[in-house]
């Protein structure tokens, strides 16, 4: 049962990743990703990492996927929802890209993966949050840093110059 | 008596003095009184005077042996030493004294015949230059200072022949002149090297010293004999590199009595003379048969020309042919005599032709007549009657060269055909020398007289012109005087007196030395064969000179025989000897202009096709390389190959294209390859 | 589905979905999104072999970061998107490339 | 070090720190026209900060639990960013493309920028170099795009962003398989971990390296990682492009340099002379091709570029060339061949990119026509220019020669197996004369002699050029000081403590 | 004086501080100063020529300063009698270009400072003993070359400047990395001295990639050298450069520029790769033949004047690089020919010597009939001896000088050359020798173009010569005269140093045959 959800989880993903990078549609595109997204998430909860799977939730489909489709929206007429893109050598990027995929393939299957059995722990929040006081602490507060950058830069574009 | 210290002293003076009056004429010979041709004249009569007293002393001090050698350190470098030096012996002396008296009396020639040229300070001073140089030949000790002189010797007959640098035909002679000298003057300098290689030294003594030892021979030796030689063959015109000695006569005409005729030509045969022990049997060979060679291939040329002068130049060839001739045979005293003698008749000539031309330049220059030419003896002939002292010296020559008894010309000659009869008797194999000496001396008989008879008598040609002839002036009929008078036996063979010997002073002083050569026969043995045919060859020569001497008068003085007619059977030789066998042609077609094309074919490899395409190409390859990369770099692969029909049909028109991103794909697809690749790269 | 290798395959796929799609849209939204699922299959990387090696919560740190930062990126990305959009909106051009012209 | 003890280590970042904040808050009390006084402010935080940095000593020691490391090299890099950037500060002020932009934020992401590559510099924690990587990356995005009304500068920011995050993806994928090989993201713990992997790891380590190398390269702008590179530096303000072209490749190769001598080499470097790779892999050589290409391409297509500001865009991937040869060596040389040229590169390429920006404001144009005659019209700006031109092509006695002197030397050092890389490396020398000296040639081979002769107009232009032009000449003549500074900054860290 | 060599190398800079100095309104005073600040120096020179101890061949008043010790480089100076001569000749003709240049009217102050800095760069290639002093001042001649080649030159200026640029830039990057290579395996030093000594043994039998280190370090540097020669087939930047030059900068280029590189041979090749010495004679001679057949073939074609002295300094080059080749004579493998040798490479260095003075004279008289017809072909001209014959005098001296006319400086180098190569390229030489009679063809029909015939009557009024360009070529053609008669005051300076350099190439080279 488990290993059926499993599977159609991974189906999930990666067959609405695949529309994602195919489809005609914008608009369609965006929503396959939301899929994907899921799928992602799914993935996360048999890894165990139940923190990670809600921040997924929270930030992925909730804050980058509306941010995206508002992008789509403000850059197209609202009114025309139906926005054709095209793709370009795809012929090219396919071969490419397979390439990649075998050469990854041929590594994961061949590399002696360090692996440590474990147990699942109850919850992964609150060593996620004691790692992040203390051993990356550093990170924590320059990321905030970079947000606060981030912050400034987007709406010193976003402005209008008068 | 004059010793050693002095000798050397007076050579210096006698070198140094004409050099001295060349800087004083050449920096402010414009600004002196008469420009200065005092300065000259005094400084070579000096010489003259220094000259003779050596010789009087050489007299006075009878000793075949005399040698004198004093030399200074010009290049030390520990072991690698150059030291100049002079060698005083009793054919230096007798060389001296010829050079110092022909330039004198071209210097006192000059003083009427170039009266008013444009640059007369400036042909005094080169005269000057050359009386050093050629003296500086004379003196050398060593095979380094002889190239030297040598060499300065050529630039000087560049100048003079040049004189007139305004005509071309001047310009041109004089430039072919050097060139051609130059040509001889390598085969010295590899003659030089081999030498210097081989013995480690320059002095004459020492590379004497250094053949009877071994230390050069065989093929070696003859090699560097035959490269010195070289040297000799364009100095002294020797065939083939004649062509520069008839052109050489655009020069004054005083110029081309002192150096083409008397001095300059005559130091390739000097050298001969001086080095004769080095050479070796074969190079003796080589010698002699160009010699003889020339010697009768410059006479059947002499025999058809036309310019009084061109006559004289070839005639001048031939002899030096007899000289170079003697040499091979090993009779080099008499290539000497003949020098001497030679020097005296042919300086007489030419100044006699050039007393004939003068006369011939006033003439027409009264008639305001610049078509004639002064110089072709068509236009000439019954002088006699105007030009006396002319006619009268140039004859006493014509008769010493045509080898008439009584003067000198017939005992040089005769001890050098005497030499060749005695070499090919020993050698029959070597028939033809004899030939060629013989044949030339009956050729020379002939268009000796022929000159002769065109020029002075016969009926007058141009009769407006013959009346504006007047003799010279005394400036230039003394010289004329003075040699044709040296032409008789007397002054060689003193103080004897022999008519049809050459036996005295001459060759008691000057005798042969052995030839360092192993193999080459001994002074005696050569002595000893000239002796014994000294009687057929006299009898001989006087035959065939004779001979020729009839044949002229036949021709030109009573005309019993045409000469047109006989030209027009001999047809093809005829038109041969009078294009001088079409040499000039011939080096101009298959020398010279293949040697210019080569230059500019060359010319344009190096600066039209290597430069430009290959230098260059590094900067165009780079250039195209840089446009290559920047092609890939801009614009990716194609995306019209890649993509483009779906591109066309929806690109346009699209609202969101300000957002698309064109080549960024690209970029990033060249980075992912990018990737492959290196860990494609880093795995094998 | 309690092996390593699955998940890894998964990310693999995603990640040369991702590149494929960077790599092969023109429209810049599009890219992101390319760019979007390269992230994700990095995270599933990340917390992949955190779970398959004695729960290594690093991992979890370092796809928590991830998120954040593509967050930040996709809200940078957007912002100059949106910039350029409004700037040039009624502008007509051909071909956006008016560099290297 | 525990993360309260590193707190009075990390004096110069808290005050860059502090420094942004002032900034921004600033920048709220200026209005438009007076927003560039918010440099000042920044200008007094940066000195500040290279104060802090002048006092911290040089101890050697990991900070925060191992993120940071804090090594005199690291301190060298930190005083080349913090000298970039107060350069790049004051060249901002005589620039006109800012002149119709409120510029309070230019200065503030000017300041987090540097920030971000004080922290690349000293990253020993692949969370942290993603982290600092990102913070420079989304830093510049801004800057790129700061001229908002400008197309180029729109359409830079936007094929900077998209190229950023791509190869910021592949990294970050390489780092979550070097993750999944050791465990750690600790770059000590990493090394370790690989040194005990086994053979059967060895192709996980070399695409995970490559996928990093993307990261790497594309901040340095390596090929083939580079393509970014000329669209950005065209597009963005010219000053942006000068400060690209030289602090984030510093970064850059601090990172590189630490991380490939760290992580992926032995980790004894800066004790020996040299260090191997790990496994025994071929890197130098493969680091030598890239070298190769990467000026090669430079050049190549510097060659044909008719702004002179894209030629020296491009020619600054030529020089990341050049400065990369001195990677493969694997010898202390090598880096210390980096360091040098980077000083040196410092001060001529910011003089050359400053001539532009002024130059730029007097003509209107960047492309060599509007050189012409320069020599003549400004007789100082054409001999300063003429200098960096000649210093950027690496003449003696110029700066730039004395850093491909350097480079050269540790090519050649590192034995004749290297000697193709020194060979190539002055080939492209030679072929970036050819366009270096088309700037000289268009100052002052054409155009005549004119009487209208005109100097700087401003003081600060005047002293600044001539602040860029000395070094440029007198550490090509003398560079001893140079030369010590960096010796005594050749001590990474080189193990957790 | 302690500091001489110093002085003679920075006087220039002085030079140029005053010139900047000077408004630029003030052209003469410029010139006057340049003028006064080269006197100076050759007066220097001269100072220095009268107390050098001839009969000791090592380096003489040496100096020696840290300069970057981390690297080992320092400030290292000494003269010896190899490069006596040259800075001699280099004050001579810079002395002389300033008043060549006097007509200058051009910016006229950058002019001078930058013919200053030439002449700066020039000593101090010739006085260093410290290899990266030495690649510096080697470099920093390029820089006033290109811009006294691109500003004041000729119609092609921007061409012939950028392409010397190029070629010679190309020369000397292959030399740093020669340089570098010999620092580090031979002691990592700069220093000269003590390269001399290490390097032919450190080198011995390393191989790099189955070739001898020897042989990759000569290649180089040879390279470098031949390109400042010009070696046939790195001359082609020589007639462009040459003709489009300004005729002071001619002047230093032919004078002594061309001998940088044979210099540098000498001094560096031979010194510290003796092996190579031998390797290479035979390639050498054979380039040395080719430069003297082929500048030869080509100047014979030549019908712009200034080509036709540019590519005469090719041919003539050749005959330094076959007296070069000889130094093997003098070893056991050539015989112990110590006379050949000697010959030989005291005749390359005079040969140098005398190509500088002679090829300058030619070009300051090209440039002074250039500046009166305002063309330079051979064929536009004609009679002008008539017209000018002050000039054509001093103009036929330079040519047959050119041409090794014996009694011209020139001769007697030529003549050692081939003296000293003989025994040993016996049938090179002798194929050379067609060089001599090629160079009297050319020169000879030259002159007899531009000076026989009849006067073109588009010169009849053509000034002769004045008195500030008989001021420049009379010292020449005095010292050419006067060294043609007697070599020894010259020959005597050198011949100690050449000894000692024969002896470091025989003593140490040839013993192993390379890889």
């Amino acid at each position: 049962m488990a290993d059926l959800v499993f599977w159609i989880v991974v189906g999930v993903t990666i067959v609405s990743a695949a529309m994602v990078v195919q489809s005609k549609q914008l608009l369609y595109s965006a929503i396959a990703l939301l899929f994907t997204f899921v799928g992602v998430t799914g993935l996360y909860i048999f890894l165990w990492a139940d923190f990670i799977a809600g921040v997924q939730v929270v930030v992925y489909v909730g804050g980058i996927l509306v941010l995206i489709i508002f992008g789509i929206m403000l850059t197209n007429k609202i009114t025309s929802v139906n926005i054709s893109h095209t793709s370009v050598q795809r012929g090219i990027g396919a071969t490419v890209v397979l390439g990649i995929l075998a050469g990854i393939g041929f590594m994961i299957i061949n590399t002696p993966w360090y692996q440590v059995a474990a147990t699942e722990p109850e919850q992964t929040t609150e060593t996620i949050g004691r790692l992040l006081m203390m051993d990356y602490l550093l990170p924590f507060e320059v990321a905030s840093l970079l947000l606060l950058g981030a912050l400034i830069g987007a709406t010193t574009l976003s402005r209008k110059e008068d | 008596m004059i010793t050693g210290n002095i000798i050397t002293d007076f050579c210096l003076l006698i070198l140094f003095l004409p050099v001295v009056a060349f800087a004083i004429n050449i920096f402010i010979g414009k600004r002196l009184p008469r420009q200065g041709d005092w300065v000259s004249v005094g400084a070579i009569l000096i010489t003259l005077v220094l000259s003779l007293s050596m010789l009087m002393n050489m007299f006075m001090n009878w000793d075949p042996n005399f040698s004198h050698e004093v030399q200074f350190s010009w290049i030390d470098l520990g072991a690698f030493k150059i030291e100049l030096g002079f060698w005083v012996d009793n054919i230096t002396i007798v060389m001296l004294v010829v050079v110092a008296l022909i330039s004198s009396m071209t210097h006192i020639f000059s003083l009427e015949y170039m009266k008013g040229d444009i640059r007369y300070s400036r042909y005094y001073a080169y005269l000057g230059l050359f009386t050093f140089s050629m003296n500086g030949i004379v003196l050398a000790n060593n095979l380094i200072s002889m190239y030297i002189f040598w060499e300065l010797v050529g630039v000087s007959s560049y100048l003079l022949i040049g004189h007139w640098f305004e005509k071309n035909s001047a310009a041109n002679a004089a430039t072919k002149a050097f060139l051609t000298n130059r040509v001889g003057d390598i085969g010295f300098f590899i003659g030089i090297m081999l030498m210097f290689t081989a013995i480690g030294s320059f002095n004459f003594q020492d590379l004497f010293s250094g053949i009877s030892q071994g230390m050069i021979s065989g093929q070696l030796l003859t090699l560097a004999g035959v490269g010195i030689f070289l040297g000799a063959v364009g100095k002294s015109a020797q065939f083939p590199l004649h062509i520069w000695l008839p052109d050489a006569m655009e020069g004054p005409t005083p110029v081309s009595a002192l150096m083409h005729a008397a001095t300059m030509v005559a130091a390739g045969v000097y050298l001969t003379v001086r080095l004769f022990p080095l050479f070796s049997p074969e190079a003796l060979l080589i010698i002699a048969y160009v010699g003889g060679f020339t010697a009768l291939f410059a006479a059947t040329i002499a025999v058809t020309q036309n310019d009084i002068k061109k006559v004289l130049a070839y005639s001048t060839v031939s002899q030096l042919g007899y000289m170079i001739l003697a040499v091979g045979v090993g009779n080099y005293v008499a290539a000497f005599f003949h020098l001497l003698t030679h020097a005296m008749f042919k300086a007489c000539l030419f100044f006699g032709s050039g007393s004939v031309i003068h006369a011939m330049h006033h003439s027409l220059h009264e008639l305001n007549d610049q078509d004639t030419d002064p110089q072709d003896m068509r236009n000439m002939g019954g002088f006699k009657s105007k030009l006396p002292i002319t006619y009268w010296t140039m004859t006493i020559a014509t008769l010493t060269i045509a080898g008439v008894p009584f003067f000198s010309g017939f005992l040089s000659k005769d001890a050098i055909l005497a030499g060749t009869l005695a070499f090919a008797k020993h050698y029959p194999q070597h028939f033809l020398l004899p030939l060629f000496g013989f044949g030339a001396a009956a050729i020379t008989a002939f268009y000796m007289f022929r000159l002769i008879f065109m020029t002075f008598h016969g009926e007058v040609k141009m009769p407006k012109v013959f009346k504006g002839i007047h003799e010279s002036p005394r400036a230039m009929t003394f010289p004329l005087i003075l040699l044709s008078s040296l032409g008789f036996f007397i002054f060689y063979t003193l103080p004897y007196f022999n008519p049809f010997s050459d036996h005295g002073w001459f060759t008691e002083l000057i005798q042969a030395s052995d030839s360092v050569v192993k193999g080459n026969p001994t002074a005696e043995e050569i002595y000893e064969g000239i002796h014994h045919a000294h009687y057929p060859a006299m009898a001989l020569s006087l035959l065939v000179a004779s001979f020729g001497i009839g044949m002229s008068i036949l021709m030109y003085m009573k005309k019993k025989l045409s000469a047109d007619i006989w030209a027009a059977k001999m047809g093809f030789l005829y038109k041969l000897s009078l294009n001088k066998y079409f040499f000039d042609e011939n080096y101009n077609r298959f020398l010279y202009q293949p040697v210019l094309k080569l230059s500019q074919a060359i010319a344009f490899v190096d600066w039209d096709l290597y430069d430009k395409y290959f230098i260059n190409g590094f900067g165009r390859v780079t250039k195209w390389l840089s446009f290559l990369t920047g092609r890939i770099d801009y614009e990716g692969l194609d995306q019209k190959l890649v993509d483009g029909v779906g591109r066309t049909a929806q690109g346009f028109g699209n609202q969101l294209k300000n957002v698309q991103t064109g080549r960024l794909q690209n970029y990033m697809l060249f980075a992912l390859a990018g990737v492959i690749v290196i860990i494609v790269m880093q795995t094998i | 589905m309690d092996s390593l290798t699955n998940y890894l395959f998964v990310s693999a796929s995603l990640f040369c979905l991702g590149l494929y799609g960077v790599i092969t849209r023109r429209n810049a939204v599009a890219v992101l999104m390319g760019v979007e699922l390269i992230l994700n299959s990095a995270n599933i990387n990340f917390v992949a072999f955190a779970r398959f090696s004695g729960m290594n919560m690093a991992g979890h740190v370092y796809a928590l970061f991830v998120i954040v930062l593509a967050a930040a990126e996709a809200a940078v990305a957007l912002a100059i998107i949106i910039n350029i959009f409004n700037n040039f909106k009624t502008i007509n051009v051909d071909d956006v490339s008016q560099l290297r012209q | 070090m525990s993360n309260l003890n590193s707190l009075s280590y990390f004096w110069p970042e808290l005050i860059l720190t502090g420094t942004v904040l002032v900034a921004i808050v600033a920048d709220l009390f200026y209005r438009k026209e007076d927003s560039f006084k918010v440099a000042w402010w920044v200008l007094g935080g940066l000195t500040l900060t290279m104060a802090a940095i002048r006092m911290g000593g040089s101890a050697v020691t990991d900070l925060f639990m191992g993120t940071i490391a804090l090594d005199p090299f690291a301190e060298f890099f930190k005083v080349l960013i913090l000298l970039s950037t107060v350069l790049v500060i004051l060249i901002s002020f005589k620039t006109d493309e800012l002149k119709n932009y409120s510029v309070g934020e230019y200065f503030s992401i000017l300041a987090i920028m540097a920030f971000g590559l004080f922290l690349m510099a000293s990253a020993i924690d692949i969370l942290m170099v993603y982290l600092s990587i990102e913070i420079v990356s989304i830093m510049s995005f801004f800057l790129a795009g700061y001229l908002k009304k400008s197309q180029l500068s729109n359409e830079a920011a936007l094929k900077y962003v998209l190229y950023g995050a791509f190869s910021s993806g592949i990294m970050l994928f390489g780092f979550s398989i070097l993750f999944g090989l050791t465990g750690s993201t600790k770059f000590f713990e990493i090394r370790q971990a690989l040194a005990g992997l086994e053979n059967g790891a060895n192709l996980a380590l070399i695409i995970s390296a490559v996928f990093i190398l993307a990261g790497f390269g594309y901040k340095i702008s390596a090929v083939p990682f580079h393509f970014w590179t000329p669209d950005v530096y065209e597009g963005s303000p010219t000053t942006i492009t000068a400060y690209l072209s030289i602090a984030p490749k510093a970064a850059g190769f601090a990172m590189l340099i630490r991380f490939f001598n760290q992580v992926m080499g032995d980790g004894t470097a800066m004790i020996n002379d040299s260090w191997s790779a790990l496994g025994g892999l071929p890197w130098p050589q493969l680091m030598g091709v890239l070298a190769v290409a990467t000026m090669s391409l430079g050049n190549l297509v510097a060659i044909q570029q008719n702004s002179v500001k894209r030629m020296l865009a491009y020619s600054s991937i030529a020089h990341a060339g050049y400065m990369m040869m001195g990677l493969p060596v694997m010898s202390n040389q090598g880096i210390y061949g980096i360091m040098m040229y980077l000083v040196m590169y410092l001060f001529m390429n910011l003089g050359a990119f400053f001539v532009v920006i002024y130059i730029q404001g007097k003509t209107g144009g960047e492309s060599y026509e509007d050189f012409n005659g320069l020599g003549w019209t400004m007789p100082f700006i054409g001999v300063v220019m003429a200098l960096f031109m000649f210093a950027l092509t690496g003449l003696p006695p110029t700066a730039g020669f004395i850093g491909k002197f350097y480079l050269f030397a540790a090519v050649i050092e590192a034995g004749p197996q290297f000697y193709w890389l020194a060979f190539f490396g002055a080939l492209n020398s030679v072929i970036s004369l050819y366009y270096y000296v088309r700037v000289v040639k268009h100052m002052y081979l054409r155009g005549e002699r004119s009487d209208d002769v005109s100097m700087p107009s401003s003081n600060l232009v005047t002293v600044l050029l001539v602040f860029l032009a000395v070094p440029s000449l007198v550490l090509g003549v003398y560079w001893e000081p140079v030369a010590n500074w960096i010796n005594q900054s050749l001590v990474l860290l080189s193990s957790g403590m | 004086m302690n500091h001489l060599l110093s002085w003679i190398i920075w006087l220039p800079v002085i030079g140029i501080v005053a010139v900047v100095i000077i408004p630029r309104d003030k052209g003469t005073l410029i010139k006057q100063v340049s003028a006064v600040v080269t006197g100076v120096q050759l007066a220097l020179t001269i100072y220095l020529w009268r107390i050098y101890d001839g009969s000791n061949g090592t380096f003489q008043f040496m100096e020696s300063a840290e300069w970057i010790p981390s690297f080992n480089i320092s400030y290292m100076l000494g003269v010896d009698g190899l490069s006596l001569p040259m800075v001699f000749l280099m004050a001579l003709l810079g002395f002389l270009g300033v008043f060549v240049s006097w007509n200058i009217n051009k910016a006229v102050k950058g002019y001078f400072a930058l013919f200053l800095l030439l002449n700066t760069g020039i000593m101090g290639v010739f006085l260093s003993l410290d290899f990266f002093l030495f690649y510096v001042f080697w470099e920093v001649m390029l820089l006033p070359m290109y811009f006294l080649i691109g500003m004041w030159g000729g119609p092609q200026r921007e061409y012939a400047a950028i392409k010397f640029f190029l070629y010679t830039l190309v020369g000397s990057v292959l030399m740093l990395i020669a340089i570098l290579a010999l620092y580090f395996t031979c002691g990592k030093t700069f220093d000269m001295l003590v390269l001399m000594e290490t390097a032919p043994i450190a080198l011995n039998g390393v191989l790099w990639w189955g070739m001898s280190a020897i042989k990759v370090i000569w290649t180089l540097l040879f390279i470098g050298f031949a390109i400042k020669v010009p070696v046939f087939p790195f001359h082609t930047w020589l007639p462009l450069a040459h003709v489009e030059a300004p005729t002071a900068v001619s002047v230093i280029l032919a004078g002594i520029l061309l001998k940088l590189g044979i210099y540098g041979i000498l001094r560096i090749n031979y010194t510290m790769l003796p092996d190579g010495v031998f390797w290479f004679a035979g390639a050498l001679a054979v380039l040395g033949l080719i430069n003297v057949i082929w500048g030869a073939m080509c100047a014979l074609a030549q019908t712009d004047l200034k080509k036709l002295v540019a590519y005469s300094s090719i041919n003539h080059m050749g005959y330094a690089l076959l007296g070069m080749a000889a130094v093997i004579a003098g070893s056991s493998m050539g015989g112990d020919n110590l006379l050949a040798a000697q010959a030989g490479l005291n005749g390359a260095v005079f040969q140098m010597f005398n190509h500088g003075t002679i090829s300058a004279m030619l070009f300051i008289l090209v440039g002074v009939i250039y500046d009166r017809a305002h063309h330079r072909d051979i064929d536009g001209f004609g009679g002008l001896a008539v017209k000018m014959p002050i000039y054509s005098g001093i103009v036929a001296l330079a040519f047959f000088a050119g041409l090794g006319l014996p009694g011209f400086s020139g001769f007697i180098s030529e003549a050692m050359c081939f003296i000293g190569a003989f025994p040993v390229f016996r049938t090179i030489v002798i194929i050379s020798t067609i060089g001599i009679l090629l160079n009297a063809a050319y020169f000879l029909w030259a002159f007899q173009r531009i000076f026989f015939g009849e006067l073109n009557e588009k010169y009849k009024d053509l000034p002769e010569i004045n008195r500030m360009e008989l001021f420049t070529v009379i010292p020449l053609a005095v010292i050419t005269l006067f060294l043609g008669i007697y070599p020894r005051p010259f020959l005597d300076l050198i011949s100690e140093t050449m000894n000692i350099l024969i002896d470091q190439v025989v003593s140490l080279g040839g013993l192993v045959n390379l890889m």
